[in-house]
């Protein structure tokens, strides 16, 4: 269910008394609700679905996450190595 | 077979309508081979024929190839072409596919009334431009006009002849395991070009559609090694998805292709996904896939790196014996998927 | 794309599988709850990846193939009416109801449209005026929003010609209904990264408490996925029932307030027919009082017969796991992929398609066992 | 001239409407020259081209002829035919009227979604029959489908490659002065027939479409006395008027045909009074005009009288060196007018 | 065909012209005043066939051309607005207005339909409740009663969404404006057969008399045609005035009462505009009060300027006789048959569409005289 | 004006309260409105304008006036035979 995909609010727009944005999905923009992200600024990340931003995404908790699967990986890959059979 | 398989990546399938003619039925996909097979081949025959690009012909000692394709784009313009020189470019690609130099193309107009006479005057030029930079001309035509609300603004159908150039010796049928699948250059981008340009999505993008002509590419190709060049096909209606799946079914092979190795330029990937699209099955216009002598692999690549049009080829595959008329992806987490046709017409997800 | 390639990272991924394989040490079955993730584990053949042991089952969080017969019934007939401008998400095009889909509604001069937002369908109603615009609403809690803020668009604007017919799901009443169901073999959930965006996780954590089933917020790439699941089994293998948050980046415990406030707004909880599962209490949206005016079921007076699934069709068992689809005297004959007589062989992660693409055969008819 | 010219015989003439593209612009009548002339020939040169049937060309060493036609003819099914059998005819005859004969065709549909599968599946089944009748086949073809409202139910554009029959050396500027016209049978009875089909005007009748290939009443012409065949040209849209209009303005040379002479069957005679139209604006689908060399005229109207396709073979009139580019008629009351090209659309008269 | 085949005979037409050069013993100039008739003359080359000092001056019996310019800006308005269906004979369809025509309204998405008959426009209006159908209805005397019956129909089955615009000219009231003018040149008519089977010819015996001029009531065949010239110039040359009737099978004295009742139930007589003439009183039909409900002009608002015709055009010169066309600054520069500026370059009978076609050359802009 | 064509009626019908018939134009079949010509019946022919029966054809005077035709034809060939010239 819900296609949700990242995207990076480029200019936002309060006129239609609706509260809106564009948003680049790395080289693709459309325009979007961004009445339920409104802290969101320019610049910032959101996940879009069906043309509403539903969630800021926070770059230091994805940076974390990144880091934490990176060094899993190295110490996994160190736990493993000795086991490693041909 | 355990493998993720197509019917399983399309949700829901739809439901089989034999009696109408759907969108679905001219997608390049599943319901356009099942229409092939079931009204078009019975009538045309021969029943079990390989679907070429191109049909041959020897006449009086020429041999010739002959193509048709209508041309139905929607925009008419659009971000990098219009339908005049993608109509010329289509028809020359599938003269190139078979092998074959455009010698002269006929072209033939249906029009609603009401369109622009501004607007047939650049396509025809464009049509003109593309032709002559293909180094053909089109010799013949024809011009129909239909009431308002008969057609939609322009439809054009062009048909090439070709000579066949010395050495082409290809087929779909003729690929054979231990071939490697190259591609000449990034998919997908002429389909999400239009699906841009359209309006009732709102979606905006600097993509740009790769229609060209490619019959010098293969030119190259063939002067470099013309019996390892077994297979052509241009990834247009259906994408690389249904280029691939057709030569697998048409020689009886398994086709494997590494996902990681796919040409996707960052903006097409961006909109598939936007959409819930699969590069797999959106239409280039100007590339082709070509199934290849292993051991001739890497000077082919070679040699198409050194065109214009091939300068971003990469090899992405290979044949095998294993699973005939089967494509399987490795996916880029080392999974295994396989590739289907696209089922019905080309619809954007929200799941 | 940002926040996209770096969870589709080959290296990352191998080594995650690792730590699974590392992790795993019983059989373990765990059901990713949406489509989404569904259609990544497929198209990604993660399944096949992960170790022997550790069974994925596909749950039902298909907003297209979940969506009642009845209510697809009801479309056609809305959108094959003149002067109706039917709009639809893409994929709900292709549902078949019990005699044709809106694909051929469409192709039969139906005005069917398919649009990304619902408020592109707000903007036709306030340019064409002399058409009923129908937007059809389907969808979890993640889409909820987006509609309850097109009937927000709609009333603010005072449009008249706006309609929407409306069959929201809830994840939380439909991951109870799967787990209070005697032969359920589900023994950890990946829950929906999206709607938790939108729902926070609070709603889960009673859940796995009274259950006992780790459930964990997870996202749609392979690298969430696969996390996900090595959450969800290092919490197995160590007795744990928790809600954790795989999806970190997304999703807040709280979610998405302004969202639940759209909801709330316009929407009430009301009990809600699954297509192939059945009715589960308190697991639909449907409009509130207060917007009664913009309900497509008000407006369209439907007089067709109540729709009726295929006779032949034993879904109901194959989703108690009480039957195989080769046991059903219609798979692989009349009941295919490509025209489907019940639920499990229209969604094609269903049970019945699944078995199909896999090319499994029917079992003879002699052989078939009463059931 | 003081003799009744063309513009005075359609009470008003229309308007050019240079920035629109109108229905009469593939009228096969002025529109459409203008057309041709202003947009078409500019683009795809040369701007002086002889408009023939099928444009020649020779490929290592093999003589050949390609033409395209787009087919929009609607209703699909009329009496006498459908637009698949029509399609085969109309392409196949255009490459006889260059003295060739059809090798190959190829056959590109666009049809509007929810076409019935059936109606496709019996054009598909006359278009083939109608090739093997004419000696030939369909050998490649395409298969486009746009959405509801975007065609009109179904277009068929075909494309023919024809080898050139020996002794065939045809040309619209071949018409010498002293050379004789002759038809090859009844004309007009495809226009009114279609006319009738539709259910707009609200009319029923018998008429039937004389739709059916020409190249064996060609091949026999070519054998019996060749060089002595100057031009042929088959009087589709725009009639015989726009044939021998093309014809007089080719060769420049005038033209005059007798009134008299003209095979206008009786009920097709009644539908034109009855709409206000001409009969010599009218299309035909199975019938020729041929300028033959007055020494030959005779032996050429028995050779043409001895096949099925040209058994009411008459002589219609002659080539003259007066009024190069305008072809007369002598009326049955002994007057002379011109014959002009139909103007805009055929329309009914009340006047 | 019956009744058509005989009157094409070629051997009684080359006798009928032996007797009419062997009749005609000095110039006379005879006006057809049917654009029917000018057509059969024109195609069948019959004016080239008649002794030199015999001419033909074709009449202003063309109901397309002499539609006023300012009512074919209407019908292009109307035929261009949203729920219209604008329903019309064909050949009015390319008449230009001041602007455009109703073919490329039509091309620009404008519901124009051509009919064969007015009671075709009601069915449609029948049909199609949702849509305003509005038929063009110009023509003389012949066309009155089917129009008129349109009405009445229309009436009857009490539709409320067709509508006329109506442009109606009637022939006697003409035919004595060219007798009045100061230049007149004509000496005989023939008079419009299909009108006088309507009307029947009583209403002709009064100018017969009043202006002494030969009245023969003619059929639309070669033969008919021929023999009313004859019968004209054997009144010439015996000096008589008389009304005579050559279409004897066709046309009674007294006419169609049917029909003459139906067009007086339906229409009142005013003045009316004719392209290119002007204004003559008493010439035209309009709806009658009682049927006002039926009138497009009512119905549909037209808020365009009056049309103007182009100020280069000396047409009212041409037609008085004052002036050749070639002196006309325009004449074969902006004014040809194709894109003509006036009413005499439009009617392909007229004057100035005649010597373009005959390819008179234009007098150079030096050696014009100014009028 | 008023293009009118010669028709045979072959069927006359009264049920849509107004007079219709059918009229055969030598092998070409339209309904036509037959209102304005009461008397006429199946097998007269009329003469049709815009699809209406503006008047029955009067075979007789038809026949007469081509004789007469005829007549006048041949007297005068009897009296331009003597005359004509080389
Ligand atoms: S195979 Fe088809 S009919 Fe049988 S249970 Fe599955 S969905 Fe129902
Ligand atoms: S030539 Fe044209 S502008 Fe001049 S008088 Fe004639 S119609 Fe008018
Ligand atoms: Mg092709
Ligand atoms: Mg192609
Ligand atoms: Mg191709
Ligand atoms: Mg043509
Ligand atoms: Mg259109
Ligand atoms: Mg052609
Ligand atoms: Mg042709
Ligand atoms: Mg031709
Ligand atoms: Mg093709
Ligand atoms: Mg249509």
């Amino acid at each position: 269910m819900c296609l949700g995909v990242p995207g990076r609010i480029t200019a936002v727009e309060h006129s239609t008394g609706l509260t809106m944005g564009t948003v680049d999905f790395g080289g693709v923009q459309r325009q979007v609700c961004l009445a339920y992200v409104p802290d969101a600024r320019a610049g910032d990340y959101v996940v879009v679905h069906v043309g509403f931003a539903i969630s800021r995404l926070d770059e230091a908790e994805a940076l974390r996450t990144l880091q934490l699967l990176q060094a899993m990986g190295d110490l996994l890959e160190r736990e493993l190595t000795p086991e490693a059979g041909p | 077979m355990s493998i993720a398989d197509p019917a399983r990546l399309t949700c829901p399938a739809p439901r089989s309508e034999t009696g109408t003619v759907l969108l679905g039925h001219g997608s390049g996909g599943q319901l356009s081979a099942e229409l092939l097979r079931e009204v078009i081949l019975p009538a045309f025959g021969p029943a079990d024929a390989v679907p070429e690009d191109a049909a041959l012909l020897a006449v009086d000692g020429a041999h010739l190839a002959v193509s048709t394709d209508a041309f139905v784009v929607n925009p008419l313009f659009f971000p990098g072409g219009d339908i005049g020189a993608l109509a010329v470019h289509g028809t020359a690609n599938d003269l190139a596919m078979m092998g074959a130099a455009p010698v002269a193309l006929a072209l033939a107009f249906v029009i609603e009334e009401g369109f622009p006479v501004a607007d047939l005057q650049r396509i025809c030029t464009s049509a003109a431009a593309a032709a002559a930079a293909a180094g053909t001309r089109i010799v013949t035509g024809d011009t129909k006009v239909v009431g308002r609300g008969a057609a939609d603004g322009l439809f054009v159908t062009t048909t090439g002849v070709g000579r066949m150039l010395p050495g082409a010796a290809v087929s779909a049928a003729a690929a054979r395991p231990g071939d490697v699948v190259l591609l000449s250059g990034p998919i997908a981008a002429h389909g999400t070009a239009i699906i841009g340009a359209r309006e009732a999505l709102g979606f905006e993008s600097a993509i740009v559609s790769d229609t060209r002509a490619l019959h010098r590419l293969v030119a190259a190709m063939l002067a470099a090694a013309g019996p390892a060049l077994h297979t052509m096909r241009d990834p247009t209606r259906g994408g690389v998805a249904s280029a691939l799946n057709e030569i697998a079914v048409a020689a009886r092979v398994g086709i494997e292709v590494d996902e990681a190795t796919l040409p996707v330029p960052a903006a097409v990937a961006a909109a598939c996904d936007l959409l819930g699209l699969d590069p797999l099955h959106v239409a280039s216009e100007g590339c082709l896939a070509a199934i290849v002598a292993a051991d001739q692999a890497d000077e082919l690549l070679a040699t198409m790196r050194s065109t214009a049009e091939g300068q971003d080829a990469v090899a992405v595959g290979r044949v095998v014996a294993e699973h005939p008329g089967r494509v399987l992806l490795r996916t880029v987490v080392g999974g295994r998927r396989i590739v289907d046709l696209l089922v019905g017409e080309q619809l954007p997800r929200i799941c | 794309m940002k926040y996209l390639d770096e969870y589709r990272d080959p290296v990352l991924a191998r080594r995650l599988l690792e730590q699974i394989r590392h992790t795993v040490r019983q059989p373990w079955t765990v059901m990713e709850v949406c489509g989404g993730q569904t259609h990544t584990i497929v198209r990604q053949g993660i399944d096949e990846l992960l170790p022997a042991g550790l069974r994925m089952i596909h749950g039902p969080g298909c907003p297209v193939c979940v969506t009642p017969l009845e209510l697809i019934d009801k479309a056609i007939d809305i959108a094959g009416r003149d002067r109706v401008v039917f709009t639809s998400y893409g994929d709900m095009l292709r549902v078949p109801g019990s005699h044709t889909d809106l694909l051929t509604v469409r192709a039969h001069g139906g005005d069917v449209r398919v649009l990304y937002s619902p408020l592109d369908a707000v903007d036709i109603a306030a340019e064409r005026p002399d058409r009923d615009v129908v937007f059809f609403a389907v969808g979890f809690e993640t889409t909820a929003p987006a509609n309850a803020m097109a009937v927000l668009r709609a009333h603010q604007l005072g449009l008249t010609n706006f309609f929407m017919l409306v069959s929201h799901v809830l994840v939380p009443p439909a991951m109870m209904a799967i787990l209070d169901a005697p032969d359920c073999q589900v023994q950890a959930f990946l829950a929906a990264g999206h709607v938790c965006a939108v729902m926070g996780w609070t709603q889960y954590e009673p859940i796995a408490a009274r259950y006992g089933v780790p459930i964990v917020v997870t996202g749609f790439e392979p690298l969430d996925l696969l996390e996900g699941v090595l959450m969800a089994v290092r919490q197995l293998q160590d007795g744990r029932a928790e809600v954790e948050n795989q999806y970190v980046r997304a999703v807040r415990r709280s979610g998405n307030t302004a969202a639940q406030d759209a909801i709330r707004r316009v929407f009430r909880t009301g009990d809600r027919a699954w297509r192939g599962i059945g009715t589960i209490a308190g697991s639909g949206l449907m409009l509130a009082d207060e917007f009664a005016a913009f309900d497509a079921e008000r407006r369209f007076r439907i007089t067709d017969p109540a729709a009726r699934e295929h006779p032949a069709c034993i879904a109901g068992d194959i989703l108690r796991g009480t039957a195989v689809p080769t046991a059903c005297s219609a798979y692989a004959r009349q009941c295919t992929p490509r025209s489907p007589l019940g639920a499990p062989m229209v969604s094609t992660e269903g049970t019945c398609a699944a078995f199909y693409t896999a090319g499994r055969a029917p079992v003879p008819a002699g052989e078939r066992q009463p059931r």
